[in-house]
C-alpha cells in the first residue's frame, strides 16, 4: 500500500517540477472558457445558455490534452517497463497513476469552474450543482482516459489517435453533467443526475483499471 | 520454416468452411437485392404525405440495423480473439469494421438525405442520429487501432480491448443521448416510430434486411480470406527475407 | 533457489529470432548471453524479465512458471534495459529513492556510494552525461536488494574505471549468493562466468 | 529547393504513415464540434447562432493539438540535430515544417468543415464565407503555432505551455474568423474580413519562420 | 583544408566543463577524445558539429570560423549523436535515403552495402535491435559524402564483427582524405591516430 502512495507522490512531485502541470492545465482549462464568449459573441443570454456545455465541453478537453502523457513519458524514458514488473499489480499501478492525473490535472479545474461560472452567467445554485458533478463525474474521464492513454502507449501521434478513442466514450459523462447543471438552473433537482455520474464512475473504477492494465501489458510486450 | 504451424492450421478449416458459403452468399445476395429493390420499389404503396421518398426507408432502415448488428458481431469476435485466442476471430473483426463503418455511414446519408425533405433540414441533433454518429466514431477508433500497432497480434488485442469497452458503452451513450435529447427537446421533429407499419411495407424491409446480411456475409468472407492470405504472404516473406 | 528456462523459443513481428535456448542459473552463478546484433538477446533479457512473453518454453524461478504463477518471481529481480528510467526533473538521488523504494527494503546512501555518486547526488538526472547517467541507473541494482540481475549492456557508455568498479560489484554480489544474466558485447573479464551464445542455437 | 520539399514529403509520409494522422486530426476536429450540440442541446436556433464560433474554436483547438508534435518528434529522436546542421536555412526548415503541418493537419480540417457547418445549420451563403476564412486564416495558425512549438521543444509537458503560448495568439483570427461568417449570415459582405485575415497570415508569413527559427536554435543549444 | 579548435571552454549549467582545449585535423588525420565520465567528450563534439557554443576559444575550418561565417562548414561534415535519428514507420532503405539526400549526393545502395544492411533494408526502423540501429545510422557516413565526421560513441551496441567492419570503413575514410573526431570508451584499434584526453587538461 506505501508503494501505491508513493507512486502517486512521485507523479505529483514530477507534475509541480516539470513547468508546474498545475497551472498549465489550469490555464488551458480558462483559455477555452474564454474563447468561447469571443467566438460566439459577449451576449449574456446566449452565454448563459451555452455556459454549462462550454464548461463541461472545455473541462473534457483539458482532462484528454493531460492524459496523453499519462504513461507516455514513463514508457519513453523505460520507467514504464520497471513499474511494470515491480511488485504492485497492474491494475493499482493504473489506478494510482488516474488518481494522480485527477489531482494534478483535474481537480484544479474543479477549484476554478465555479469563478467561471460566474463569469458566464451561471445562476448561483447550478453553480454548486456544477462543481457537485466535476466532482463526481471527473473520475470517469480520469478512468476511461486511461484505457485510451495505454492502449496508445507507445504510438507517436498516439495523442491524437486517443482523443478518438475516447471521446465517444467521454459523451454520457457530458450529457448527465450538463443536465445535472441545467436542471439546477430550472430549479429541478440535480441529485438523480448526480446519482447517474457517480453511477458511471463506480462502473468506470471496474472496468477501467482492468482494461488500461491488459492495454498496457499488451503496449509493452 | 520453423513458425508455429498449429496456428495456421485453423485458418485452412476456416478457408474450407466459407469456400462452401461463399457462392451461396453471392447468388442470395444477387437474388434478395434485386427482390428487394423490386419489391421496395416498385410494389411497396407511395407514403400519402411523402410520396416517393419513402422509399428511401427501404435503404435506410436495413442499413441502421446493419451498422448496429456488425458492430455487436465485432465485439463478439473480439471476446472469442481475446478469450480463445482463435486468430480467425481476430480477423473477422478486422475485416468486419470497415464494412460497418460503410453501413452506418450509409445509414447516416440516406437519412440526411431524407432528412432534407422530411424536416427540412440535413440533420438535426436527435437522439437516435447522434447516438448513430458516435458509432461511426467507435468504428473509425476501432480501425484507427488496428492501423497503428506494426505487429498484428499485439493490434488484434488492442482492438479487442477497445471493441469491449466499446460495447459497453454502447447502451449507455444510447441511453444517455435519448435522455438528453427528450429533456431539452420533446419529440417534436423526429417521431420515427412512424406510420403504423404495414406488410407491404414490411416485407420489402425484412427482404432489404437479408439482402443486406447476405451482402455482409459475402463481402466479410472475402475480406477474411484477403487478411488471412496477407498474414500468409507477411510470413514467406519474412522467411524468405531470413534465408537471403 | 534457481532460474531455469527451457526450451525457449522467440518470434517477433512473425519472425522467429531463436528457438530451443535452454539454460540454468544458481546462487553464486552468472551467464553471460553473447551473440551477434540481432542475435535476440535483449529479446531474451527481456523474457526472463517478464516483459515479453515467449512463442513457446518456459522459465520456472524456484520451479514456479514465472509467467504463470509470478509471485514469489516478482521483487526478486532487477532488469537494467537500454533506457534509463531515469526522471529529468529529479536528482539522482530522488531517481535512485523511488526506485528502491518501490523495490522494497531501501538502501540510497549505500548504492550512492557505491557507485562514486555522492557529488552528483544532488545534480537533476538530466545534466548528466550518458556515463554518469549509467552509473545512477547501475545504482538501482544496490539500492535494494534482489537475488537476480538481468542486466542489458550494463557497459555501454562507461569509463574504464567505472567497468572495473562495475565488475567488482558484480563479482561481490555473486560472492553472496546472488545471480547475474546480463548481454554485453564488451569484455567484462568476470570469471568464472558462463556463457550462453545464441548464435550457436540452431534456427 | 529540392530539400525543401524533400522534408515537406518526409513530414507527409510520416504523417501518413503513422496511424494516419490525416484522419485523426479530421477526426478530433468533428468530435469537438460533436460534442458542442451534446453540452449545448440540439436546438437548431441556438446551433445555428453559436455555429461560427464552435467551428472556428474547434479548428483553433484542433491546430493546438497536433502542432505539439511539430518539432518534438524530431526533437526526441535526434533528427532536429541533424536538420538543424544541416544545409539548409534554419527559416527554411521552420517553413517546410509549417507547410507540412498546414496540409497534413489543417487542410483536410477545411474540407470537411462545410459538412459539419451544415449540421449546424448554418445557412448556405455562410458556409462559403467560412471555407474561404479557414483557408485565408488557418496559415496565420500553423505559422504563430511554429513559434510556441519552436520555443517549447524538449520541454517535458511542452504541449500545455505551447497552448498557454499560443492561443493568446490565435485570438485575432478567432475574432476576424468568426466575423467573417457573422456578416455573412447577415447578408453583409465577408470581403472585408477576409482581407484582413490574409493580411494577419502574410505578417505571419513573415514574423513565424524568423521567430520560430530563433526559437529552435535557442530550444537547441 | 583543415580543422582547427582552438583555447575551447565549455559551460554547461554555470559549471566549468573543461578550458584550454585545442587541436587541429588535416586530411587524412583521425583524433580519438578521449576522457573519464563526464569530461566533456559529448560536448567538445557538440561544439564542433555547431550545436553548442563555446564559452571562449574557436573553431575554424578553412581558416574561416565555424560560428561566424558557418557557409564553408556546412555540409562539410556529419555528425553522429547518441540519439539515432531514425524514424521507427521508415524503413531502414527510408531513413537512410532522406538523410543521404538532405544531406546532398546521396547514394544509398552503396551505403547498404557497406553496412551490410541489404537483408534488412525494407524492415520498419522500430523493429530493429540496438546493434542494426545503430549500423543503420552509421550507414548515414558513407550515403553522402563528407570530409569530416563527428561521432560520439560509435561503437556502442555493434557486436565485434561490426566493429572490425566499422574501422575498416573509418579506415578508407581517412585513406580517402578525410578527417574524423571521434570519442569512444573501448578500444577502436585504429592506427595512426591522435588521442587528445580530456582529463589531462588541466580545469
Ligand atoms: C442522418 C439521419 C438519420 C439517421 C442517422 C438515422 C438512424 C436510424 C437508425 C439507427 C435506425 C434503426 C433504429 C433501430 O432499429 O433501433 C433508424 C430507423 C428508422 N429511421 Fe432513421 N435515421 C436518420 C434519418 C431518418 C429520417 C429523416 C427518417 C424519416 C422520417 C427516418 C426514419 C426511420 C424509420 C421509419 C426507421 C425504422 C423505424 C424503427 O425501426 O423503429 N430516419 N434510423
Ligand atoms: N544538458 C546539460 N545541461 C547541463 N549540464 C550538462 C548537460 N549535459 C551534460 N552536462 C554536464 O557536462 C559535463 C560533461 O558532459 P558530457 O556529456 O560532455 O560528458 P562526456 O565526456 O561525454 O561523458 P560520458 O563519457 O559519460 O559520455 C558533465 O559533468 C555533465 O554533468
Ligand atoms: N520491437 C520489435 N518488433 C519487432 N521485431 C523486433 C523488435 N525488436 C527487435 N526485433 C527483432 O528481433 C531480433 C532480435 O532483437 P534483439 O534486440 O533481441 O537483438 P540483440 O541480440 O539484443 O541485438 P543487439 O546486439 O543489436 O542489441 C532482431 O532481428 C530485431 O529485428
Ligand atoms: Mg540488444
Ligand atoms: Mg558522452
Amino acid at each position: 500500500m506505501s508503494r501505491f502512495f508513493q507512486l502517486i507522490g512521485r507523479d505529483i512531485r514530477l507534475a509541480f517540477r516539470q513547468g508546474s502541470a498545475i497551472t498549465l492545465s489550469l490555464s488551458f482549462f480558462v483559455i477555452v472558457v474564454v474563447l468561447f464568449p469571443l467566438g460566439v459573441g459577449p451576449e449574456l443570454a446566449v452565454l448563459a445558455r451555452i455556459g454549462p456545455g462550454v464548461l463541461w465541453v472545455a473541462a473534457l478537453l483539458a482532462c484528454l490534452l493531460t492524459l496523453d502523457r499519462m504513461f507516455q513519458a514513463d514508457f519513453e524514458d523505460g520507467s514504464l517497463d520497471l513499474l511494470i514488473i515491480g511488485p504492485m499489480p497492474t491494475e493499482m499501478l493504473v489506478l494510482a497513476k488516474v488518481i494522480a492525473h485527477w489531482l494534478t490535472s483535474v481537480l484544479p479545474l474543479i477549484v476554478i469552474a465555479p469563478v467561471l461560472g460566474l463569469s458566464l452567467n451561471l445562476p448561483g445554485d447550478s453553480i454548486v450543482a456544477l462543481t457537485g458533478a466535476l466532482l463526481v463525474g471527473t473520475p470517469t474521464l480520469s478512468l476511461i482516459g486511461a484505457v485510451g492513454a495505454a492502449l496508445t502507449v507507445g504510438m507517436r501521434r498516439g495523442g491524437v489517435l486517443l482523443s478518438l478513442l475516447i471521446l465517444p466514450l467521454y459523451i454520457p459523462v457530458l450529457i448527465f453533467g450538463v443536465a445535472a447543471v441545467d436542471a439546477s438552473i430550472a430549479q429541478l433537482s440535480a441529485a438523480p443526475h448526480l446519482l447517474l455520474l457517480g453511477g458511471v464512475s463506480l462502473g468506470a473504477l471496474v472496468v477501467g483499471p482492468l482494461a488500461a492494465a491488459a492495454g498496457l501489458r499488451l503496449s509493452l510486450s | 520454416m520453423a513458425i508455429d504451424l498449429h496456428k495456421y492450421a485453423n485458418p485452412k478449416r476456416f478457408l474450407a468452411i466459407t469456400s462452401a458459403i461463399y457462392p451461396w452468399s453471392v447468388w442470395l445476395t444477387v437474388i434478395l437485392l434485386l427482390g428487394g429493390l423490386y419489391l421496395s420499389l416498385f410494389v411497396a404503396p407511395p407514403d400519402y404525405q411523402q410520396g416517393d421518398t419513402v422509399r428511401i426507408m427501404f435503404v435506410h432502415v436495413p442499413a441502421a440495423w446493419m451498422a448496429l448488428m456488425i458492430y455487436t458481431l465485432m465485439a463478439v469476435s473480439s471476446a472469442v480473439g481475446l478469450i480463445w485466442k482463435h486468430p480467425v476471430a481476430d480477423l473477422t473483426a478486422k475485416a468486419a469494421a470497415p464494412i460497418g463503418a460503410c453501413f452506418t455511414f450509409l445509414a447516416l446519408v440516406t437519412g440526411s438525405l431524407w432528412g432534407q425533405p422530411m424536416w427540412g433540414t440535413f440533420w438535426v441533433w436527435d437522439a437516435r442520429l447522434t447516438s448513430m454518429l458516435i458509432l461511426l466514431f467507435l468504428y473509425l477508433g476501432y480501425m484507427a487501432i488496428w492501423e497503428s500497432f506494426d505487429d498484428p497480434a499485439k493490434a488484434a488485442k488492442a482492438a479487442a480491448i477497445l471493441a469491449l469497452v466499446g460495447v459497453i458503452n454502447i447502451p449507455i451513450i444510447r441511453f444517455s443521448v435519448d435522455w438528453w435529447n427528450t429533456l431539452h427537446q420533446p419529440a417534436s421533429v423526429a417521431t420515427m416510430d412512424g406510420p403504423k407499419i404495414h406488410t407491404t411495407i414490411l416485407i420489402p424491409l425484412l427482404v432489404m434486411g437479408l439482402a443486406y446480411t447476405a451482402f455482409f456475409v459475402m463481402v466479410l468472407i472475402i475480406r477474411v480470406k484477403a487478411e488471412i492470405l496477407k498474414r500468409r504472404l507477411r510470413v514467406l516473406q519474412i522467411a524468405e527475407l531470413r534465408e537471403s | 533457489m534457481s532460474f531455469v528456462a527451457q526450451n525457449l523459443a522467440c518470434q517477433r513481428a512473425d519472425q522467429l529470432i531463436f528457438k530451443d535456448v535452454s539454460f540454468s542459473l544458481s546462487p553464486g552463478e552468472a551467464i553471460w548471453v553473447k551473440g551477434r546484433n540481432g542475435a535476440g538477446k535483449s529479446s531474451l533479457l527481456r523474457i526472463c524479465a517478464r516483459l515479453l512473453s515467449p512463442l513457446s518454453g518456459h522459465v520456472e524461478w524456484q520451479g514456479e512458471d514465472i509467467f504463470k504463477d509470478d509471485d514469489i518471481y516478482i521483487g526478486e529481480y532487477h532488469y537494467l534495459g537500454h533506457l534509463d528510467a531515469l526522471k529529468h526533473a529529479f536528482t539522482v538521488r530522488e531517481n535512485i529513492e523511488f526506485w528502491a523504494s518501490f523495490h522494497g527494503s531501501p538502501n540510497v546512501d549505500f548504492a550512492l556510494e557505491q557507485f562514486e555518486l555522492q557529488a552528483l547526488a544532488d545534480m537533476p538526472a538530466g545534466m548528466l552525461s550518458q556515463g554518469q547517467k549509467k552509473r545512477t541507473n547501475l545504482a538501482r541494482l544496490v539500492a535494494s536488494p534482489a537475488k537476480l540481475w538481468i542486466l542489458d549492456e550494463p557497459l555501454s557508455a562507461l569509463d574504464q574505471q567505472y567497468i572495473a568498479l562495475f565488475r567488482e560489484r558484480l563479482r561481490r554480489h555473486l560472492a553472496e549468493g546472488g545471480m547475474a544474466l546480463f548481454a554485453t558485447h564488451q569484455d567484462i573479464e568476470l570469471e568464472p562466468v558462463n556463457i550462453l551464445n545464441l548464435d550457436e542455437t540452431a534456427l
